[in-house]
């Protein structure tokens, strides 16, 4: 070893748990690649950058971007959780029949929404853990079942005339910045948190990475690997809360193709689908490159099918630099 | 005599690391040469070159004189080059027959794999290195011993011009060593040219003649073996002087027994095994390949499901269910396949030394980062882990500094009984003596510890007692008194296996 | 003076009666010389997308829009912005539930559309006459919580007088491919049906696509509506029974030219709801059908 | 090595290579699983199991079937295709076109087909291998370029009256024996013998199992990679000209969710998302898995929201009893 110096921490390593904001900036292609889409649009397009748009993106992308933050988790630890959209439309439905039909307050409501989130998570995550099922087909079941019994519970009717109290969860703002803005900016400082400086962040890190190796040095990898998806349909519950207050309406139908972004925004992100690498801030994103292209696109009035294609060539360009960069 | 193989000036930079600095090395066919250097010098490096794994940054390779061009590892062979890997590079779901063939399967002429051959041939040549498997077993069910004679045979199947050893006695015992030193003697007749790379000193007259010395991934001399004792041989490849001829005697108290474990059967593989532990006490534990030590310990942790049997701690008799339960027990099993069950391969070397102890380093589950990286810090000075910083991942580590790491977690976690499965595996002989060292220091400071190796010599250096395995019963247990010898112990290991 | 642009957002961009609706609207835009924008999902039951396609549009500073909502529910927040930044919004098609826009504070917004009440009952009656009386018959409805869909499903159950015998309703979404699958779980159960009333033609055509592939298209009968030019070649051909025409290239027109009047502060004498006609089409006038369409579809 | 014997290499393996169509039936659970569910539904129904039912459960299952067949030689090479539900509804748009449109022979026009959808894989493999952009954002990428092709080149509309010579494709039979059924036993057959008795094959499975180990042995890896989604390009493509002739009809909008059918019957069939591990017979198991819930739930006139609920619950307990066994 004759000249070891620094820059191999710089452009070597690409784990989460080590880095700061700022090192993110310079290693990443993707954060590069967001601001360049970013310029992209605010020059083409006058009414793109403006407060009130910038704004509209990011509430835009958040129900994703929340739903995108259980889905991290999931995939840090090697798993994957297509069910996050159909636990949207359950949650949705069941809060809505709670607040209308069942007269439960709202807050009680909303925490009920949660809680079956996460034990909708609890039972993917027993059976991944412990029935040994693959996490594709548990959770492909789960897709199909929470589905099912969204459009069961009511018939397959949607539910509306929600309360108006509840409407404060998508119209209230804080210091003038619109709620869901806060919201996201809360959940990712927390899981950031959670994942680079506590314990079970390093562990869900560590189970990605080598299960075995995991075992043999005492992490309860099963429990773990539970606790990630109970994270994920908590979090999917919220975005099934954050939909219905956003339309302030509850379709049993509604998230479908949600659990797609939500990988593609972690994947866009930079975290790994084989587990143990990747970071939740390159999550975030990837959801705003998703929610921008959508928006940008639709702001310079590109016809519909023309921004499909646009999009998916974007997202492997971005893609593609992010990893010529990191090579 | 005309040269076989030239590596001239060879430079290979990784970030941040000058690997190899112009290095040459030279071989002629019908000879091996030796390939010498601490943990982390450089040696795997220059074989990947070789082997068209890895591009150098300049320097220039010759081969019967001529110039040629190694860019992918197709073309290697195309040169007759076969290399074994330290790290084994085999497709664990494929059986042995079809890895040993991979890449250059034995086809029709419409590409369709003749099966029948393949096996026929594989078994023949399976035969020839003394590897007595079914063909058709999957490579993930076997141990590493006979993962590594798989390589081997490997390499042997196709005529290759030069063949290359990484370490390929790491993982075996003193039977299949022999074996193959009578084969590596074999190809030398048919003039094939060898490269070999260990670090145990002991075998080196046995292989070959000349040793090229790697320090930092500078080229230092190329020695005769002949004409250069053990000692200098140590000092060209480190630097300075090693005492290696202490030996641990004091023979145990039986009245502090920490660990006792009674009876324990692990279907065919672990037989009625009882056995005790004393505290401040090391012992060995000695067996042929697959004698069934691993399993023995596994079963011991709760890794695998005993069916029967009774582990007492320190008096109190208890249950591991699970490696979490022995470990919050303070009993730390480390693994003798670091890639596999070791390492965390893809994350930075602070992450691996202290993910089982992670207690240590948090306050009510946060991290305190600094006290984290202070404890990193002694440890990789300590056991002198050759790595930019402690942020480097664990992948790009040379693979003796791999196995450091490995130790270093089971030392970050401060057991009271540590269970090494080979742990210096791969370790150059200062490094191993460093780790003896830390050993005692254990002991001094209150540990056990149990301590599998296939290296008889160093069992004997280092061992309280010595405990003897063969097909999954435990066959004898010595006292590591001066008139014992490795004949004993072998010829128990082997004597139990004919039981 | 700034150029008036004006937004259009149909229910999906992949389905025929849309393309004639925006057809219609893209024609009229022409004759006023004003900008049309037009954004719309991909399939029918997607309004978290036609509420963001609402806000980009009031991003962009729009001076109208005209929609036809995924849900008549379900856009309420987006039409309080718009509300708030003054752009005026034209209801098309389906009609936009007035009680819960009120309860979220929304103020009526004019509408222009079929009264699907009435086409359903034509479709009834075909089937009644074509049934002779008795039968089985199966529905495929729109998305759950579209007033059309329950018009239409009312409307066809009055025309038959409720003599045929309903042994199936399942919800299709307006879309074909859940149409064709419904059709085959409908007939694998109900191996006696006669007749399925596809509530638009994509689901209808999914059915006889269904029906043709079990080899039952002798004795199965399919009624669409909307009459989109795939049904009435089908029609044509003597697959399709029937389609009832709705006439959504006169919907695209009327809502531009509702827009351009209120844009322009006419006192707009649009009441809040205005009907377009609906015909019922079978083999006997599908050609003049297809003839007017040829202005709308290429 | 003191007790090796011949068990070990018996029960301890589960790759395709070495085993005949017997070894599975014992081996596999799910193979029982398919058995039972095949028996659950003959004895509650009286319709089930008869010739026309029986046939039709196969004809139904046929067109995932065969696109399924791509994607499990792609997710043997640790891959994944997200992109075959679009490319077959590509395909199906580009095929009306150049029949209807463009007066193109069928033959021809079939033929065009399936060297497009082998061109979209083309591109696919490539961007995958050369390019390094993972397999899930490249495919991602490409389901929404493919879609908004297949919607953009008819402007959203679908194309109908196909010549009737095209509709041969589907309707046909041999000896009685429905052509879509004579489609899924040749190509089976032929990738049988592709996977377990070619040197291709063995590529394909040891890429998957170790690409490093693959590439120090010489084996071109990118090559083979690149040929993995040829080969699930051109089966969608053949999927979407199924499709096609089976509704008589081209749809831009059809075939979506066909990617999430297509990995379910891999999965279901055995074949692990990381690759190296799996068998093609175990994918027509799959499949017809799905198709026989589907046919049976629907036969029982079990009402379309319960039938997703216990589909997913049906899916999920099969691969657990398959695990189970298995262990
Ligand atoms: N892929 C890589 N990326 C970065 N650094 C690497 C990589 N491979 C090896 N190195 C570095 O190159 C140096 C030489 O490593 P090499 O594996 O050749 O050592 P070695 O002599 O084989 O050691 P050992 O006896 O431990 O096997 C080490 O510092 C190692 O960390
Ligand atoms: N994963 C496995 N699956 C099946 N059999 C195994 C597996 N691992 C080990 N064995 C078998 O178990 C027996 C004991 O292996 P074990 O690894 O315990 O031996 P060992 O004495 O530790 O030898 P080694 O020096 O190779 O580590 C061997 O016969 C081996 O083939
Ligand atoms: O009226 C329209 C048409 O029938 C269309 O096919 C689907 O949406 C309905 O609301
Ligand atoms: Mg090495
Ligand atoms: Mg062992």
């Amino acid at each position: 070893m004759s000249t070891l110096d620094n820059t191999k921490t710089m452009n070597g390593g690409f784990l989460a748990n080590d880095k700061t904001v700022l090192d993110y900036l310079s290693d990443y292609g993707i954060y590069l690649g967001f601001l360049i889409i970013f310029a992209i649009f605010s020059v083409v397009s006058s009414s793109f950058f403006t407060v009130s748009n910038v704004s509209n993106i990011i509430i835009q992308s958040s129900i994703i971007a929340i739903i995108a933050i259980g889905q991290t988790v999931v995939i840090l630890t090697e798993g994957i959780d297509l069910s996050v959209g159909s636990i949207a439309a359950f949650i949705s439905i069941a809060l809505g029949i709670m607040m209308v039909d069942l007269g439960i307050a709202v807050p009680l409501a909303l925490f009920l929404s949660i809680v079956m989130g996460a034990i909708i998570g609890l039972i993917n995550g027993f059976v991944i853990s412990y029935g040994k099922v693959p996490a594709f087909i548990t959770t492909l079941g789960m897709m199909s079942i929470a589905r099912g019994g969204a459009l069961a519970i009511n018939g397959g009717r949607p539910v509306s005339m929600l309360p108006r109290s509840f409407g404060v969860i998508s119209s209230a703002s804080v210091f003038g910045i619109p709620i869901f803005i806060i919201y996201v900016a809360v959940f990712y400082t927390l899981m950031y948190f959670l994942l680079t400086k506590h314990k079970l962040g390093r562990y869900i890190y560590a189970i990605g990475d080598n299960s075995e190796a995991s075992r043999l040095s005492g992490i309860k990898v099963k429990a773990v690997k539970t606790s990630a998806y109970i994270f994920s349909g908590l979090f999917a519950a919220m975005g099934g809360i954050m939909l219905t207050a956003r339309l302030n309406y509850a379709s049993p139908t509604s998230g479908s193709g949600f659990e797609l972004d939500a990988i593609a925004a972690v994947v866009i992100g930079g975290t790994a689908l084989s587990g143990g690498q990747g970071s939740i801030l390159g999550t975030l994103v990837g959801a705003l490159i998703l929610g921008t292209l959508r928006n940008g696109l639709s702001i310079l009035n590109v016809p519909g099918f023309y921004q499909q294609i646009i999009i998916g060539v974007v997202i492997i360009v971005a893609v593609f630099f992010d990893k010529m960069k990191r090579d | 005599m005309s040269q076989l193989l030239e590596m001239k000036n060879i430079t290979k930079i990784f970030p941040g690391v000058k690997a190899l600095d112009k290095v040459n090395l030279n071989l002629r066919s019908g000879k091996t040469h030796i390939l010498l250097g601490e943990n982390g010098a450089g040696k795997s490096t220059l074989i990947k070159v070789l082997s068209g794994a890895h591009q150098p940054e300049s320097g220039e390779i010759y081969i019967n004189g001529e110039k040629a061009v190694i860019a992918s590892p197709s073309d290697a062979f195309k040169y007759g080059i076969s290399v074994i890997y330290q790290e084994f590079q085999l497709a664990p779901n494929l059986t042995i027959y079809e890895n040993i063939f991979l890449g250059r399967e034995l086809t029709n002429s419409f590409n369709f794999i003749n099966k029948r051959k393949s096996i026929v041939k594989t078994k023949e040549m399976m035969d020839f290195v003394g590897l007595d498997i079914t063909p058709g077993t999957l490579v993930k069910d076997l141990t590493i011993a006979e993962k590594q004679m798989v390589e081997i045979t490997k390499a042997l199947v196709f005529d290759s011009d030069i063949i290359v050893f990484d370490e390929p006695t790491a993982t075996l015992t003193d039977k299949e060593t022999k074996r193959l030193f009578e084969i590596i003697h074999q190809l030398e007749e048919e003039g094939i040219g060898i490269i070999y790379i260990s670090h145990r000193l002991e075998e080196f007259k046995e292989v070959g003649e000349k040793c090229t010395i790697l320090r930092d991934g500078k080229y230092i001399d190329t020695v005769e073996l002949k004409e250069t004792s053990k000692e200098e041989l140590v000092n060209l490849m480190t630097g300075r002087k090693i005492n290696r001829d202490k030996k641990r005697c004091d023979i145990c108290s039986p009245d502090k027994i920490v660990l006792k474990v009674e009876n324990l059967n692990y279907k065919d593989k672990v037989k009625g095994v009882s056995f005790h532990l004393c505290e401040k006490e090391i012992l060995g534990v000695s067996g042929l390949v697959g004698a069934g030590r691993t399993e023995l310990v596994k079963t011991l942790i709760g890794e695998y499901s005993k069916d029967s049997g009774k582990t007492y701690l320190n008096s109190q008799e208890i249950e591991f269910k699970s490696p979490a339960d022995a470990i919050k027990n303070n009993l730390f099993y480390l693994s003798e396949d670091r890639k596999d069950e070791g390492l965390f391969l893809g994350h930075s070397i602070r992450n691996n030394i202290t993910i089982s102890s992670l207690k240590r380093v948090t306050n009510k589950g946060v991290l305190k980062r600094k006290h984290e990286e202070q404890i990193c810090d002694d440890l990789i000075k300590n056991l002198n882990i050759k790595t930019p910083n402690m942020h480097t991942e664990a992948l790009t580590l040379s693979g003796g500094n791999q196995q450091k790491v490995v130790i270093a977690k089971g030392l970050c976690r401060q057991a009271q009984i540590y269970i090494f499965d080979e742990p210096t595996r791969g370790i150059d002989v200062g490094a191993k003596e460093e780790i003896y060292e830390i050993m005692d220091q254990l002991i001094q400071d209150g540990s056990s510890i149990i301590m599998i190796s296939s290296d008889l010599p160093e069992l004997l250096r280092i061992s309280d007692r010595i405990m003897v395995m063969a097909d999954g019963s435990l066959v004898d247990t010595f006292k590591n008194t001066k008139n014992l010898s490795q004949q004993k112990i072998l010829s128990a290991a082997v004597g139990g296996g004919k039981k | 003076a700034q150029e008036i642009n004006i937004g259009l957002i149909p229910m999906t961009l992949s389905n025929e009666y849309f393309i004639a609706l925006i057809n219609g609207a893209e024609q009229r835009a022409e004759l006023y010389d004003v900008e049309l924008t037009v954004q719309g999902p991909q399939t029918h039951a997607d309004a978290l997308a036609q509420l963001e396609q609402m806000e980009n549009m009031i991003s962009r500073g729009v001076d109208a829009i005209v929609i036809v909502p995924s849900s008549s529910e379900a856009l309420a927040p987006a039409l309080l912005k718009a509300e708030e930044a003054g752009i005026p919004v034209i209801n098309l098609d389906t009609k936009f539930n007035q009680e819960t826009l009120a309860n979220a504070g929304v103020s009526p917004i004019p509408f222009i559309g079929t009264d699907n009440y009435v086409g359903a009952l034509d479709a009834g009656k075909l089937a009644l006459e074509l049934l002779d009386g008795e039968g089985q018959v199966a529905i495929l409805e729109g998305i759950s919580g579209q007033q059309n869909t329950y018009d239409r499903k009312n409307g066809f159950i009055d025309g038959m007088e409720n003599k045929l015998d309903v042994v199936a309703t399942q919800t299709a979404d307006w879309e074909v491919e859940k149409g064709y699958n419904a059709a085959q779980n409908i007939m694998q159960a109900n191996p006696e049906l006669d007749l399925i009333f596809g509530s638009n033609d994509g689901m209808a055509i999914g059915a006889y696509r269904a029906i043709l592939e079990a080899g039952k298209e002798d004795e199965i009968f399919v009624i669409g509506y909307d009459a989109v030019p795939a049904a009435l070649e089908s029609v044509k051909e003597g697959e399709l029974y029937a389609t009832i025409a709705q006439f959504p290239a006169e919907m695209g027109k009327r809502g531009i030219d509702a827009a351009m009047q209120i844009i322009n502060g006419e006192q707009i004498a649009l009441k809040d709801s205005e009907s377009t006609v609906t015909t019922p089409i079978t083999q006997e006038n599908v050609e003049a059908m297809m003839n007017y369409l040829d202005n709308y579809i290429d």
